[in-house]
């Protein structure tokens, strides 16, 4: 039973794996709350659901929504964000919770709280080794995590817009200074973060093959963030790890203790992991400078 | 400076007496989470009301008169219900109240409905205690808990041979109320809870958890008291996970969006409900018609017993239940009244004792099951 | 203050209650006391110290479970159950506060949000105690010293007296050497280190006089309506709470009142502003953060600005200081 | 002259980074003393590490012979050690007269029946407390501006803000970190003058500088930093004529 434990564990860590990734190119790297992401990304997989229903192949169908989480997110910053990117940390964290609730409430108008199912095609077979049941949309899952991670971290180490990026992380006006355009870039990492947002989102509803309003929020940006906090600020690498951590530690505790207290005794755990080390396991070493 | 603006701000307040004029007809309200997390439950209370509503007025009315209602939206929460009920207790048109569709919300409401005299006739308030908290107005046309617990625990281990079940059970008024009453009644019957498991319907998706400890446990059968959806969920992610039990669910799981949801995975997914959305009765089916082109999908039990509720109250109205007290003693005197929900009549705590139907999924569809 | 004004504002409110008899009105009008009160315990907290807090349904949560406990289980008379209420709410915001003392930003706002779950988990499950997903019902109205106020009316002046009171009593701690240290604390934590200020104390305290006056409420709104529920205090409620703040001004108490009757009494009023309420709130506090940081009545607020206007002072836009590096 | 402050082999390392090595300091009470040195020679470190907001990786730090090695920055800051940031900062949000009354956070003692049962300007704290901020406010020039939000201030009013705030706390010694920084020739002269007022009316003061004029004009005694080190210590003549502080700024003579 442990190994069935473990195996549900790492596809619920890898989809929330996915999640964050999307999540961390803004909050990890750009160090800016992004409070708004799940909701962002949730409008895109109702538009890729709407062209679903309205008979476009699904494939067509997730690239409309990747392509809309892309646009939405760059939107977003543009007029949300950016002019008050400067006014403390309180100011844009607001903004980011107006634009959340701007999204949930858009998506509940048209498409209300109903759970819809969500055919996209690809469900995947179950495999049985030996009493060990892995569904193989559970190894893509986890095979797109890892990969996307990689990409990402090549993209940042190696072209020139990477670099942008991290030279922003560290200092803003610096960064200005050096050449980086820094506006376009910035709403270049927000654009990836809504499209690999939605690429998350997808995966989540194919899982489930269901799809409703929480996958933003509840499922989304609060996973997304407890995963950033256990893996460190700042790196992409341990935002992963944090992903998995948190679906081995949701499954265990499902799985032995019990379901009444569950999310209680998930959320004890994470906040003694904030108190005991806020840096998270990979934190980048800055020593702060008065 | 600033204390201008909330001066002015307490001004708007005194223009805003809101004004109603009393015309001759029978005015009620229809209260229920109408957005939120069971906006759904709301959606098909509104509906099944108005379908009634529309064939009443084409039919004449009631005793002559023209038949309105008002909707309002409790969100399923009580504060927000007492709110409602405060609001609507001062319109003196209102006859009676259809609903609270939450059990937590109609406790919250009912001290201020029973101050104003108003009878309040909930179509799926299910929790036992709430005929036994002495509020001689309030009505409800669904069974309770004990009633359609014991119902589905007796079928699950008699007919369908459960011998080692375990309970699912959704953290709300409703599905606590499920579980208290067959978590007693199943051992009665010879047989042991195997495992109890909760969730938070609307937040809690995955139970891959909760099916590998079952499929350890050896469980063959489970009761799953909560809405279509979790049944639905439950329902799919078992089949993946290979853990092949006999699935029966409490009556919200009646609702054609399990099958949708759960896909094939409901087959021989057994329900007891008061009402059969594939009902193929001569009354039932042209109701069923009526919803299905008002709300493009079928009705729940929801639907099936707002519906119910007004022609109960067209029936106790021409008895002479012509203003809100008169309505209660009518009410409490009608020996039989035949709904879509089937025949009962209130006993002395305003509850009904109909018999539920047991529905089976046959080939993505409720079939009713014969004896 | 002006205190003219403040003396002129509360004879007027003295006299709502036999203007409009409407029970319901006075029912609105009482709730927005209530939820006025919260919204300044949050503005002291994030307004004035900088701690964005989105967890504050958790204790409004502990002080009516509190409460409710009290009376019902234990028959304590309203007066005992309401005062121990606050202590006790305040007892674990000062708890919390001094476990979150060194986080960071962020993650204190995390740390809000998942004490309110494990909070609504435990009022939702802990039956022998909360009574579960029933909750506590048939709770006492208030009642002081044998004057029974169960009717819309006489708990009106109960709740204007709370308001009253709760304002006076910010209104002085904000002005206090405490009050000043808080709003130090916000603009410049390091900075008002070295003035003397023992900047993880005045968070504890900051957070332990908020949760007072959050528990109070609760406490109160628990034997107005009789019935404590765990749906009430879930983080939805919170963020809600927060919104009033945010809305009417942080730093600035009387806008919070402001922010509140948007909230509170708009809703009712208008059937189309509830209707797409949460759409509107959402894109007024996108507004807001773009115009008035601050909120309407904040610094550089409406007011402010108005006056600024008309003395020709609007040079620049509102100072823009790099809080990066 | 009585020894205020006295710091024994203080170093403090950041990973490989060696930023004060061995750094041995005695800071006598009413004496203005200069402390200079390259950029990165760790004068900021110093600063920091004296007022506890860096803890010393070895070494002891004795203030009025009390040991306050490792004591926490609000507590050296009670027993009267403030300073002045190489970036200012002021608390933006509100006006000039509040940041003078924080200013006075520790030698204000409200009772707490006080603050609730008066209104705030019938205590006699804070009128007492208004009236000193007003008066030092006038000596500094800024009393015309004591009403406007300090985040408003032109850049030099914001220096001897800051300068004042620090002084208003009645601070035995002020360590002051490049206040001459951004100011034109005329502005300097006036620093100059500003801060022999200062050190009559009262604190010892401790002047990180990279104005040579500035330092050599006022200092009683200068001390010299080099990569974490100290180098030299004595009266502006004796550390002008050093060897080795000529080498340190203007490098090695051409053999």
């Amino acid at each position: 039973m442990f190994l069935q434990h473990l195996i549900n564990g790492l596809s619920i860590g890898s989809v929330y794996a996915l999640i964050t990734i999307g999540y961390n190119m803004v909050y990890g790297i750009l160090e800016l709350l992004n409070f708004a992401h799940g909701d962002v990304y949730a409008l895109g997989c109702f538009v890729v659901l709407g062209l679903v229903t309205a008979g476009i192949h699904p494939i067509i169908a997730i690239l409309g929504g990747v392509v809309s989480g892309y646009i939405l997110n760059i939107l977003v910053e543009r007029f949300a964000y950016r002019s008050v990117r400067f006014s403390g940390r309180v100011t844009p964290t607001i903004s980011a919770v107006g634009v959340a609730y701007i999204m949930r409430n858009a998506i509940l108008k048209i498409w209300g709280p109903e759970t819809y199912p969500m055919k996209l095609g690809f469900r995947g077979t179950q495999l049985h080794l030996g009493g060990i049941v892995v569904g193989t949309l559970q190894i893509y899952i986890f095979i797109a995590a890892i990969s996307f991670m990689v990409i990402i971290s090549l993209f940042l180490k190696k072209t020139k817009i990477g670099q942008g990026i991290i030279a922003i992380s560290q200092s803003i006006p610096t960064a200005a200074l050096l050449g980086v355009p820094v506006n376009r870039t910035i709403s270049i990492v927000y654009g990836i973060g809504g499209a690999l947002g939605v690429i998350g989102g997808i995966l989540f509803c194919a899982y489930y093959d269901t799809i409703f309003v929480g996958i933003g929020f509840a499922l989304g940006t609060l996973k997304a963030w407890m995963a950033a906090i256990i893996g460190g600020v700042g790196s992409l690498k341990g935002a992963v790890i944090g992903a998995i951590m948190l679906g081995l530690i949701e499954s265990m505790v499902a799985g032995y203790v019990s379901t009444l207290y569950k999310d209680a005794l998930v959320w004890l755990i994470l906040i003694t992991f904030i108190l005991i080390r806020p840096q998270g396991f990979f934190p980048s070493q800055i020593a702060e400078k008065i | 400076m600033k204390k201008i603006i909330f001066a002015i701000c307490i001004s708007i307040l005194l223009a805003g007496a809101s004004a109603c004029y009393a015309a001759d007809t029978v005015k009620f309200l229809v209260v229920g989470p109408m957005t939120g997390d069971s906006a759904g439950q709301g959606f098909q209370m509104k509906t099944g009301t108005q379908i009634a509503v529309d064939e009443i007025n084409a039919s004449g009315g009631i005793g002559g008169k023209k038949v309105e209602f008002e909707v309002a939206d409790d969100v399923g929460t009580p504060n927000q219900a007492t709110i409602i009920a405060q609001k609507y207790s001062l319109d003196k048109d209102l006859l009676f109240v259809l609903g609270h569709n939450n059990s937590s919300c109609s406790i919250a409401a009912l001290p201020i409905w029973q101050k104003a005299g108003l009878p309040v006739i909930s179509p799926s308030n299910t929790s036992a205690s709430i005929t036994r908290l002495g509020y001689g107005n309030y009505f409800r046309v669904i069974t309770n808990d004990d009633i359609m617990s014991k119902q589905l625990c007796e079928f699950a281990i008699k007919k369908l041979g459960m011998k080692k079940p375990a309970l699912i059970w959704e953290n709300s008024d409703y599905g606590k109320g499920m579980r208290d009453v067959s978590a007693a009644a199943i051992p009665e019957l010879g047989v042991e809870v195997v495992a109890e498991d909760s969730f938070i319907s609307g937040v809690d998706r995955d139970y891959s958890a909760i099916i590998t400890k079952y499929k350890g446990l050896g469980v063959d059968g489970v009761l799953f008291l909560g809405d279509y959806t979790g049944g639905g969920l439950f329902a799919k992610q078992a089949k993946n996970l290979g853990l092949n039990v006999q699935l029966a669910g409490s009556s919200s799981c009646s609702h054609p969006k399990l099958i949708e949801i759960g896909g094939d995975a409901t087959e021989n997914f057994y329900v007891v409900a008061p009402f059969d959305p594939f009902d193929t009765r001569p009354r039932q089916a042209k109701f069923i018609d009526n919803f299905l082109n008002a709300a493009k999908e079928r009705p729940g039990e929801w639907g099936a017993d707002a519906y119910d509720i007004v022609y109960l109250v067209k029936l106790a109205y021409e008895r002479g239940g012509t203003d809100r007290e008169s309505l209660i003693k009518a009410l409490h005197e009608i020996e039989l009244f035949e709904g879509v929900t089937g025949n009962f009549k209130f006993d002395e705590f305003g509850d009904v004792d109909k018999d539920s139907l047991m529905l089976v999924v046959k080939d993505q569809k409720f079939t009713r099951y014969e004896e | 203050m002006k205190n003219k004004y403040k003396i002129l504002l509360f004879m007027f409110a003295l006299l709502i209650p036999p203007i409009i008899r409407n029970e319901y009105y006075v029912r609105i009008v009482n709730i927005f006391y209530m939820y006025s009160v919260v919204a300044l315990s949050i503005n002291l907290i994030v307004g004035f110290c900088g701690q964005l807090d989105m967890g504050r349904a958790a204790f409004m949560g502990l002080g009516a479970y509190c409460s409710a406990i009290l009376t019902v289980k234990m028959g304590l008379p309203f007066i005992a159950a309401f005062l121990i209420s606050g202590a006790f709410s305040g007892l674990i915001g000062a708890v919390l506060g001094f476990l979150c003392r060194k986080s960071a930003f962020d993650y204190l706002t995390l740390v809000t949000i998942g004490f309110n779950a494990i909070c609504q988990i435990v009022f939702l499950n802990w039956i022998p105690v909360t009574g579960g997903v029933m909750g506590i019902s048939r709770v006492p109205q208030p009642n002081i010293f044998g004057f029974h106020f169960d009717t819309n009316t006489r708990f009106y002046y109960l709740a204007l007296f709370f308001l009253a009171a709760s304002f006076i009593a910010m209104h002085r701690i904000c002005n206090s050497r405490m009050g000043r240290a808080f709003e130090a604390i916000r603009d410049d934590s390091i900075a008002a280190e070295y003035s003397g200020i023992n900047v993880q104390l005045y968070k504890i305290l900051n957070f332990a006089i908020g949760s007072v006056f959050t528990g109070l409420t609760g406490a109160l709104f628990v034997h107005y309506t009789q019935y404590a529920s765990p749906f009430n205090y879930t983080l939805d409620e919170s963020i809600y709470q927060l919104q009033m703040a945010i809305l009417g001004g942080l730093g600035s108490l009387a806008g919070s009142l402001v922010g509140t009757f948007i909230l509170v009494v708009l809703p009712e009023i208008s059937r189309s502003f509830y209707e797409y309420r949460l759409l509107f709130v959402g894109i007024l506090m996108v507004v807001m953060m773009l115009y008035f940081p601050n909120g309407l009545l904040g610094k550089e607020g409406v007011g402010e600005r108005l006056i600024a206007v008309r003395l020709g002072m609007l040079g620049g836009k509102n100072s823009r200081k790099d809080s990066g590096g | 002259m009585a020894e205020l402050l006295r710091a024994e082999k203080l170093s403090r390392h950041f990973g490989g980074v060696k930023a004060l090595t061995n750094v041995n300091l005695t800071v006598n009470e009413g004496e203005i003393l200069g402390v200079i040195g390259p950029n990165g020679a760790g004068k900021s470190t110093l600063f920091n590490v004296l007022t506890g907001f860096y803890k010393p990786s070895d070494g002891k730090i004795h203030y009025k012979n009390r040991d306050i090695t490792g004591r926490p920055v609000f507590e050296t800051a009670k027993s009267g050690i403030t300073r002045t940031f190489q970036n200012i900062r002021l608390f933006d949000q509100v006006s000039v007269l509040q940041n003078m009354l924080v200013g006075m956070h520790t030698q204000l003692r409200p009772k707490f029946t006080e603050i609730l049962f008066k209104k705030p300007d019938a205590i006699p704290e804070e009128i007492r407390g208004r009236k000193d901020a007003e008066e030092v406010l006038d000596s500094f020039g800024l009393l015309d501006v004591a009403h406007i939000t300090a985040g408003n201030l032109p850049y030099g009013k914001k220096r001897r803000l800051e300068i004042a705030r620090a002084f208003i706390s009645k601070p035995s010694l002020l360590l002051l970190d490049e206040p001459s920084a951004g100011m034109n020739p005329s502005e300097t002269v006036e620093m100059m003058k500003f801060i022999k007022d200062i050190r009559d009316k009262g604190p010892t003061v401790v002047v990180i500088e990279h104005n040579m004029k500035l330092i050599m004009g006022i200092s009683d005694r200068v001390a010299v930093l080099n990569f974490g080190e100290k180098i030299a210590d004595g009266t502006p003549a004796e550390v002008q004529a050093n060897h080795e502080v000529i080498e340190a700024y203007l490098g090695k003579e051409e053999e």
